[in-house]
């Protein structure tokens, strides 16, 4: 067994693929000198014409991405900061993700968008610290946001073997990350396939990227009293619906806890559905951003308008104990 | 030596095509309008008989003389225009996003600019890919002010991208002059980025040949990006709507002056009179079956609406569970 | 009294604060010819200054507005198309609705953005016809989505009036709408208000845009054997909360019909709320395109992915009769 | 005649000003960290004594430099940096977004290029206004490729808006050299617009400032705006976390030789000794009593965390309810 942390996941993840697949390459700002250090090393192993700096050019860099896609390459885009998709939010919502349908399945766009350190980082304030994942859910990109090293191995590695576009979002509260693990049973992770943490019977806390390893937490500290399951989705689009409704088969109890805005948000998506179509025996909860957060500079502020443990304890203590529907 | 009747054929193919995607706008058998490409004929013709059939495009909202000049099947354009199964895009795509990746057609593209880096991004992967193919993107004077585009020009520029940058001026851009939106001049915004730009007379097929063959050269050797400004006139409407919303923005006048020069015109005084009435003919004909071919053609089944909606068949839930 | 169109009302709207506020301008693509008839008359009126047309450089257009605001105007921005949101969306989300917060209050931005003819136009395809105002919502961004002219008129000048960004989106299914009204009547409609169209007592419909419409006629189909109470909230953030709560307080069952896609949308997030702190005694059912939908181009393709009345019926049908939640 | 004192002690400055910050940084003062504006103190210092109080900057990640040469109080700012309640922005904006709205601050910008376009319409909505303010945008030679920019330049043009870009060019976007970045030239992509451009001594405060003086006299009288290239070199870290992480992207040399010329020598030899020493004395009089504000004043309280979402006061819901 190796330890092995989330940042060095995803670098193995990229020098993997592009060992084995010389249709994958490499976009981004400053990725040779490797300045999140994801792309340590690629440039030197596999040249610079694989590993491409670009100039500060979101959204035609994106595009290049999906036209080298349409012909062949297999191109990784990683963005510096999350805010950069929005930048490139047409080409990628409203370009790459549109090709398929609109042109009858006459071609795919492999493409995938790498966001390190997606979400709040000490110090960034307001333009740097959002949590965009939501929103490549609502437009239909298949969107991962892997919680360990193993799962960010594996969820990279199918994104940039799937045929559409896919973010991954590497949440800065996972970053840190590491886990001892068999290198050399690391695999691909299918999207759309949830993972049970931590196996409960009477509340199912659905947590989101690093959230996972705070409700893991927290569910430990109430084991005494609530027997609580953490289910990770670990991917937002497509959705393991049925993963989520056998533990309410089990539980009958949800809350979730969701790093990105309230309205509209992942978090709310799940309540819905639950309340939709699956067994729940109590009125669900959820501890997400406030509605349009924007996030203040000061650390303190910061702080403030994300989920914290405390919320998610006092969640999950009320939906336990909470009656039925009124 | 260009070979003046098949310039010809191509230029009389798309004015007839869209003469009739009109009529059939008119009618009812085009789902909303159309985008007519009318008096800017030479454009695509003189580009793309530069290229190979491997070569890639990419067009715009004013597709269909691209399309057609890449050597789509008109039968399948017109069946797409009516959003038949059988058309190019299955029905899915339309007027606006006809696509032929047989034939390099990388898709017709809405969003205006947008295909500019998309296209550079094909040239660029083709010569990853070891061959020596080059893309073509065709946009208008208004593209010239979306940023995409301009950093499209910086990033061709710098990787010597085998891509040609094929700007159709017609002088608007829906109801704005070109110098109303342009500052500077459109060849100047290309050379800022070292990319050698030409203005070239967009009525004349043969001109445009020339000059296309010559920045397809430069590509295929390695030499880089080329702009090419073509000055046209656009016949017609913006789009179909106008012809029963009728903004005013052009004067008679100026409508007729800008006709005065007609693509088919020059171009088909330089091919011999038995000729050229053979190819109109034939065109005819093509037509008639191409109409007769789309009209016939099934509709798409209402349950297929989600078909390739990913690439890998992923499915998603529907709208009403 | 007078017959309205919605268009006319938009019109109305602009020219009307126009007049009462020199500050009000006018950006867009063609907005002098004014192609969508929405600027009709502006430019004779107001003259070139007040009323400019733009190069298509949507991002810096909207960032102009942005800069304009800061120092004093109130531009309204008219976007062609709904796409056209997405190439200016880091400005719209990351500059314009942050700026007050990151200042720590030192100034506002009192930007309105239009988009005349939001969703499926017919024969526009894939690329516009999107209808994206969850992404606004979710962002945090001041979101209407007028359904009658009446509340086109007074919603728009509310959001001109507004200091902060607020997008209006006017649903090509509801822009020929027309309705008999008193000019003089015409007034502002607050944001975060509701509007029940119609009362009911068994079933609470919340219909987005042009669906209240579609609402009203099948809840007045079904008259003979469900009351149905229609709820059009009018604006998507901020939501009027407790006008929700309210009807359900009256109804206990809740269909939702909202045009955008399922995942992340509003739909989603008023089930989500609904079920989280509201009187519900049934499981709610919401009727949305499906999750990531591209509209394809042949017309029966594209009706098919979006709401209808058949399924907005059913819907109503089932959750009048279902039993509590599981 | 510029007044060569006070630009020294604009220089000044800001130089011991980056010092000290990046010392409140090293002792985890400052959350996070700064992208220090060392070396390139000639260029705001030039182009802020050129401007009136009333005129109007928008900054970049690296502004610092722009805010205090505007005349922000350094107290303030350091408390910004230092996320006080008594911030330039009440602790809600940091390094990267200081703004100072009262004298015409428009507020730094995390974004590259994105407020190139914001300056362009607060210079517009000036003149529209009927005043003859101006308004100065910086950013780095990074921003360049930014459609945003370049469409800005665009719209300026069109509208000869009174702003002048200030394109501050260290040779450097984080690891990325210019050159690799930029094809063609900087002051070539505004002149393609019809921007008169000119490259400027960017270590030099009085050619900076010459220069300024006649850019922004040219937006005064309604000529339109003006880019200045500015040739600079940026002599610390792209951002503090590199005094840790160390990436390898300049060799010791290259940076030995960019810090050859520096501006506060350059600026320090026009001042006679005996003033550069009282205005020396006087700014690390200054900077103690900023730091010590900075670090006495109040936390902001985490219940004020939502305040200002809205500018109307709208409430929004809580992340947990
Ligand atoms: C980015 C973008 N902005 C606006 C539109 C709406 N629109 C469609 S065509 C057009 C004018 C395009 O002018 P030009 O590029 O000159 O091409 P032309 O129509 O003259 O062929 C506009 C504004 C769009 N499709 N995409
Ligand atoms: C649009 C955008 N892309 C990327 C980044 C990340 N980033 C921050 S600063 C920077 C380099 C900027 O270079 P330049 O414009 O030359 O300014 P300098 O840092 O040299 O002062 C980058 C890539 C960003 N903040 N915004
Ligand atoms: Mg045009
Ligand atoms: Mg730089």
């Amino acid at each position: 067994m190796t330890i092995l942390s989330y940042l060095k996941a995803l670098n193995r993840a990229i020098t993997d693929e592009m060992d084995r697949d010389p249709a994958v390459c490499v976009f981004g700002e400053d990725v040779r000198a490797a300045v999140t250090n994801v792309t340590a090393g690629l440039v030197k192993r596999f040249g610079p014409e694989r590993v491409l700096d670009m100039p500060i050019s979101e959204q035609a860099f994106t595009g290049v991405a999906t036209g080298a896609a349409l012909a062949g390459q297999r191109p990784l885009i990683e963005y510096q900061i999350p805010a950069l998709l929005f930048l490139a939010f047409e080409q990628i919502a409203n370009q790459a993700h549109k090709f398929s349908l609109m042109t009858g399945g006459q071609t795919r766009v492999p493409v995938t968008y790498l966001v390190p350190s997606s979400g709040s980082r000490d110090g960034w304030a307001g333009q740097h610290s959002d949590h965009p994942y939501s929103l490549f859910a609502h437009v239909g990109v298949k969107t991962a946001v892997p919680a360990t090293p193993a799962d960010a191995y594996g969820l990279l590695v199918t994104a940039l073997r799937d045929d559409d576009p896919v973010v991954v979002f590497a949440p800065a509260g996972a970053m840190g990350r590491r886990e001892d693990v068999d290198l050399t049973a690391l695999a691909p992770v299918p999207l759309g396939v949830g993972r049970v943490h931590r196996p409960g019977s009477e509340v199912t806390v659905v947590a989101v990227g690093h959230l996972v390893h705070d409700a893991l937490a927290v569910a430990e500290e109430l084991s005494d009293s609530i027997s609580v399951e953490v289910f990770d989705p670990r991917t937002l689009h497509p959705f393991d619906w049925q993963g989520l409704s056998d533990s309410l088969d089990r539980t009958g109890r949800l809350v979730v806890v969701d790093d990105s805005n309230r309205s509209c948000g992942i978090g709310g998506e799940i309540l819905a559905t639950a309340a939709e179509q699956m067994h729940l025996i109590a009125p669900p909860k959820r501890i997400t951003r406030p509605d349009g957060a924007v996030l203040p500079f000061a650390e303190e502020l910061d702080r403030a308008l994300q989920p914290s443990r405390d919320q998610l304890r006092t969640a999950i203590q009320t939906v336990a104990k909470a009656g039925g529907f009124r | 030596m260009p070979d003046s009747a098949a310039l010809y054929r191509t230029v009389r193919l798309i004015r007839r095509f869209e003469e009739r995607a009109v009529e059939l706008v008119r009618a009812k058998q085009i789902f909303g309008g159309i985008h007519p490409y009318t008096g800017q004929e030479a454009i695509a013709a003189g580009t793309c008989a530069a290229l190979r059939r491997d070569d890639l495009i990419t067009s715009t909202h004013r597709g269909h003389g691209h399309v057609l000049a890449k050597g789509a099947d008109p039968a399948r354009m017109l069946a797409e225009l009516a959003g038949r199964a059988t058309g190019l895009n299955r029905g899915r795509g339309g007027s606006m996003h006809a696509a032929d990746f047989g034939l390099g057609v990388l898709g017709a593209n809405a969003i205006v600019g947008a295909a500019a880096p998309i296209a550079t991004g094909a040239a660029w992967a083709a010569r990853r890919a070891g061959s020596d193919r080059v893309a073509v993107t065709y946009f208008g004077d208004g593209a010239v002010s979306q940023g995409v585009v301009l950093e499209a020009f910086n990033l061709a520029a710098l990787w010597r991208a085998p891509v040609i940058f094929v700007c159709e001026n017609n002088g608007w851009a829906t109801t704005t002059r070109t110098a109303d939106a342009v500052a500077g001049t459109i060849t100047g915004r290309a050379e800022a980025f070292g990319i050698p730009a030409a203005r070239v007379d967009g009525m004349d097929p043969e001109a445009v040949l020339a000059a296309a063959a010559e920045a397809v050269a430069r590509a295929r050797a390695g030499a880089g990006p080329t702009l090419l400004e073509c000055l046209t006139y656009r016949f017609d409407a913006h789009h179909t709507w106008e012809h029963t919303a009728r903004p005013r923005y052009r004067t008679p006048e100026e409508v007729e002056a800008g006709r005065a020069r007609d693509p088919l015109v020059i171009q088909g005084a330089r091919v011999p009179e038995a000729e050229r009435e053979r190819i109109d003919a034939d065109i005819e004909d093509l037509l008639a079956d191409a109409v007769r071919f789309a009209l016939e053609s099934p509709l798409p089944d209402p349950a297929t609406a989600l078909d390739h909606l990913y690439a890998d068949g992923t499915r998603v839930r529907a709208g009403a569970a």
